[in-house]
């Protein structure tokens, strides 16, 4: 039976593999908003290196979570890996 | 158009990761193809409109054909998120394998099945 | 366990300042060149790697650095909170002064952060025993 | 106070982060812990009531953070759905809160989390950037499989780990598909989305990423392959009470509203209405047939919740505004009576300290008010009439066609069946064991099932109040509709007496489990299949 299910799962995975590049023939998009960054990420956050001002300034709200998620996994780390002597 | 471009490998690199998850039985190689999943949307976001002539994005407020600055400040977070997760699973992989002594899914799965009745 | 070998802490020795200074380096001119708080508290927690591979047996007070960083991050959430959102008028210097500081607190946060995570994983499993 | 939707979802995480570092002796932590609860939750549930009276008579609120143009920056989005389910999620967690403080052996870590949970489900409901939601879903990932994996005593880390690597997995399918629709339309707001999308020129090229978003999609909501995950993280023995009420009351929500989100941006590009109609059914009667052959009462319950969210997912693809808005309502009661019946659970888990339903007996007699609103709120979910279940299935199968109509009344069935079986433990003599239930512990219990039945008596008000949709049943067609339910409850009886009590279910059920890998290959097969039939029906 494993031999079937692995056999299987390859011809899953290609036939995956191949619809996804046949689908994918897309037409390229006039990314406005990352002309909008470029240009004046300098004058709105007077930052030199634009990906800071995204992340700092435009998107703070992600980076707020960001801290959050390390955060939270510290906590997760420290609760999971706990001995039985500590209680 | 030629076809060894960004999109394309992480692609592939996409669903290598994704039949690894389905094949392999034992945990840490899950994790680890999680990680490659990871790796693989990293490199797509930041091949998205990316040619060899690009300019990074610091200082360049008037060039031309500069790279997206978007995608960039994206995957930071993203790259963040992948540790956190990564850290997170293998601390409970490991009290995992203390309970079931066993880094194997299909054994856990009839551990837990048997200890449940 | 493993006790100090004399190579290694001797290397480390050397090498701990300039790890030191490119950390700085990295998280406080972040809004200038490459780089920024998250790559900079990467660069930094491996200071505290220096650390335990100086003294493998000596571990790390936990408790006071887990409310150091819970005090960093209620920091990092009120900062853009305050100044951001309530949008008030931010002329050149302000807007560095906040990116320099956002920089500084993010950075120290993901050094200590990763740091935990380190010693939790070499103390409470590799390295400490689990009866 | 016009960026009160950024207070909203920072607030309770900034307090829930302070809140974990209380160290103090535990009646002066108690104190502390309630004071601080009751003044957040008022103040939450003060900002939500505004912010929904604001949305009423305004309309939806639109909110660039930072004031940046349209697409630039972050955007919050809060119309009269979202705005609901805000006010909805807050009481819940008022109510598991409560619940939780009258828990023997507290502890400031639990609720710190709770809070950053709830902020960050505030959170998920009002974001309108799909980064951005990425970034909530897994933040609450790690925070539920902590918060899964509270008590050290008992717990079971198999569930644990399922439900974290499945979920990162499917949020790197998610966000997978976020990188191609960027790569296509250089756009990651949802508004901005809509627009794009609705004109654009290549729809072909749409399919993948439609495909991998819906995946990821299906699964946090628990459609019919991938749903094996939820029941076991839901009810495991080392989950808190509150918890899975929270779990299962409202999170598995945040999944069905990303569903309504993403269907709303591409409902002018693709029509998959048939194939979810479908598949809600499907995953219903899947999910009342696990249901009943389930031996542990959370499991129970959190099967069923599995059959609930199958009607739900049919009533919100019927193309009709009617069962539309049954759908949405009915993710609302269902929220309150699930919640209701999972602490009373848990009280019934504590006091007999067993989670086998067939050695509970006899709650009636041991403390009639948990036995009250268990009632009420079995009543409320199988939809008798003057409750709210009756309503929304009311409005859900008013707008059915054809086969649906038929469809819902066998999955009301079903309903019934499984808890014909849940309140086997009410009744009949049970052991006797002392039973001190502190009057707090089950007034939260009380409140809900009282809430179930307001819902239902009073349903125009409540809808109109939350909806803003003037909706009012017929007197004869509900007339009609409650002789349905006690037809249907005879049937239901008699299938229970004669087939379920008497087949060994239970052998069957656990054999259909399926493992990590299982869910990863029905995730494959789903994507595939997703993706073959948007190719060839719904372009």
């Amino acid at each position: 039976m494993n031999k079937l299910k692995t056999v299987s799962i390859i011809i899953l995975i290609l036939v995956l593999v191949i619809t996804v590049f046949v689908l994918f023939n897309y037409s390229e998009s006039d990314n406005s908003t990352a002309e909008y960054y470029v240009e004046n990420s300098e004058k709105d956050t007077a930052a030199t290196n634009a990906v800071t001002a995204i992340y700092l300034n435009y998107r703070v709200y992600d980076s707020i979570f960001e801290t959050l998620i390390l955060l939270v996994s510290v906590s997760a780390v420290i609760h999971f890996s706990w001995r039985k002597d500590h209680e | 158009m030629e076809l060894i471009t960004g999109e394309n490998i992480s692609i592939l690199i996409f669903f290598v990761g994704f039949a690894g998850l389905m094949l392999k039985r034992n945990v840490i190689k899950s994790i680890i193809c999680i990680g490659i999943m990871q790796v693989a949307i990293i490199i797509f976001f930041l091949s998205v409109g990316l040619s060899p002539e690009n300019v990074p994005p610091i200082d360049a407020t008037g060039l031309q054909n500069v790279a997206d600055p978007l995608p960039q400040a994206l995957m930071i977070t993203d790259i963040v998120i992948g540790v956190g997760v990564t850290a997170t699973a293998l601390s409970l992989f490991i009290h995992m394998y203390h309970q079931f002594g066993t880094a194997d899914w299909e054994k856990a799965f009839k551990l837990r099945k048997d200890s449940e009745e | 366990m493993n006790d100090k070998s004399f190579l290694i802490s001797r290397f480390i020795g050397f090498m701990y300042p300039i790890i030191l200074l490119i950390g700085v380096y990295i998280i406080v001119n972040g809004h200038q060149s490459p780089g920024g708080g998250f790559h900079g508290g990467a660069v930094l927690a491996t200071v505290f790697i220096c650390r335990y591979l100086e003294n493998p047996n000596q571990d790390l007070r936990i408790h006071y650095l887990e409310i150091f960083e819970k005090i960093l991050f209620s920091l990092v959430l009120l900062l853009p909170v305050i100044l951001l959102f309530n949008n008030i008028s931010m002329n050149v210097i302000s807007n560095k002064a906040y990116l320099l500081i956002m920089n500084i607190l993010i950075g120290l946060k993901v050094c200590t952060g990763l740091s935990i995570i380190f010693y939790r994983f070499v103390f409470y499993e590799g390295g400490g025993l689990w009866n | 106070m016009n960026n009160i939707l950024i207070y909203l979802v920072l607030f309770p995480i900034l307090t829930g982060s302070f809140l974990g570092l209380l160290k103090c002796k535990k009646s002066l932590k108690q104190r502390i812990l309630t004071i601080i609860t009751i003044f957040m939750q008022s103040a939450l549930l003060a900002g939500s009531f505004y912010v929904l009276t604001f949305v009423k008579n305004s309309g939806t609120i639109i909110q660039n953070i930072g004031n940046w143009p349209d697409f630039i920056g972050i955007t919050l989005k809060a119309d009269m759905y979202a705005v609901a389910f805000v006010l909805m999620s807050i009481c819940l967690f008022t109510f598991a809160m409560i619940y939780q403080l009258t828990e023997s052996h507290i502890e400031a870590r639990i609720f710190s989390l709770l809070l950053i949970l709830e902020g960050l489900i505030i959170g998920i409901f009002v974001s309108n950037d799909l980064f951005n939601i990425f970034v909530l879903i897994e933040v609450a990932t790690i925070v539920i499989s902590l918060l899964i994996m509270y008590k050290k005593d008992t717990i079971s880390t198999y569930d644990g780990m399922l439900y974290l690597l499945v979920n990162i997995t499917a949020m790197s399918l998610f966000l997978f598909g976020i990188g191609m629709l960027y790569k296509m339309t250089g756009v990651i707001d949802l508004t901005g989305l809509k627009d794009i999308l609705s004109v654009f020129p290549d729809k072909k090229a749409l399919i993948v990423p439609y495909g991998l978003m819906l995946t990821a999609v299906c699964l946090k909501s628990a459609v019919l392959p991938l749903f094996s995950w939820l029941p076991h993280a839901h009810a495991t023995p080392s989950a808190p009470s509150a918890i899975s009420a929270v779990l299962s009351g409202i999170y598995v929500k945040s999944g069905i509203y990303l569903f309504l989100r993403i269907q709303n941006v591409f409902s002018d590009v693709f029509d998959t209405y048939f194939l979810f109609l479908i598949l809600g059914f499907v995953t219903a009667v899947a999910g009342f047939m696990l249901a009943v052959s389930q031996k542990d009462i959370k499991l129970l319950l959190a099967y069923s919740t599995i059959s609930q969210i199958g009607m739900i997912m049919m009533g919100l693809s019927m193309n009709s505004v009617s069962a539309y808005i049954g759908g949405v309502y009915h993710i609302v009661n269902h929220a309150f009576f699930k919640s209701c019946l999972f602490l009373t659970a848990g009280i019934i888990i504590d006091a007999y300290k067993t989670r086998n339903i067939d050695s509970i007996r006899g709650v009636f007699k041991k403390h009639p008010i948990v036995a009250i609103a268990c009632v009420i709120s079995i009543l409320g979910i199988t939809g008798a009439p003057l409750l709210n279940g009756s309503i929304s299935k009311y409005w859900i199968s008013y707008g059915a066609k054809g086969w649906a109509e038929y469809a819902l009344i066998i999955i009301n069935i079903g309903t019934m069946a499984i808890f014909l079986k849940f309140s086997t433990i009410l009744f009949g003599k049970g052991p006797d064991i002392k039973m001190n239930i502190s009057k707090i512990r089950s007034l939260p219990v009380l409140i809900l099932s009282v809430m179930c039945l307001l819902g239902g008596i009073l349903s125009e008000p409540i809808i109109s109040f939350l909806f803003n949709v003037q909706m009012s049943p017929n007197l004869i067609d509900y007339l009609e509709k409650s002789l349905l339910f006690f037809i249907s409850l005879g049937i239901a009886y008699l299938l229970y007496r004669f087939v379920i009590s008497k087949v060994n279910l239970y052998k069957i059920a656990s054999r259909l489990e399926l493992g990590f890998n299982g869910v990863c290959i029905s995730m494959g097969v789903f994507l595939l299949v997703m993706i073959l039939y948007i190719r060839v029906f719904a372009m």
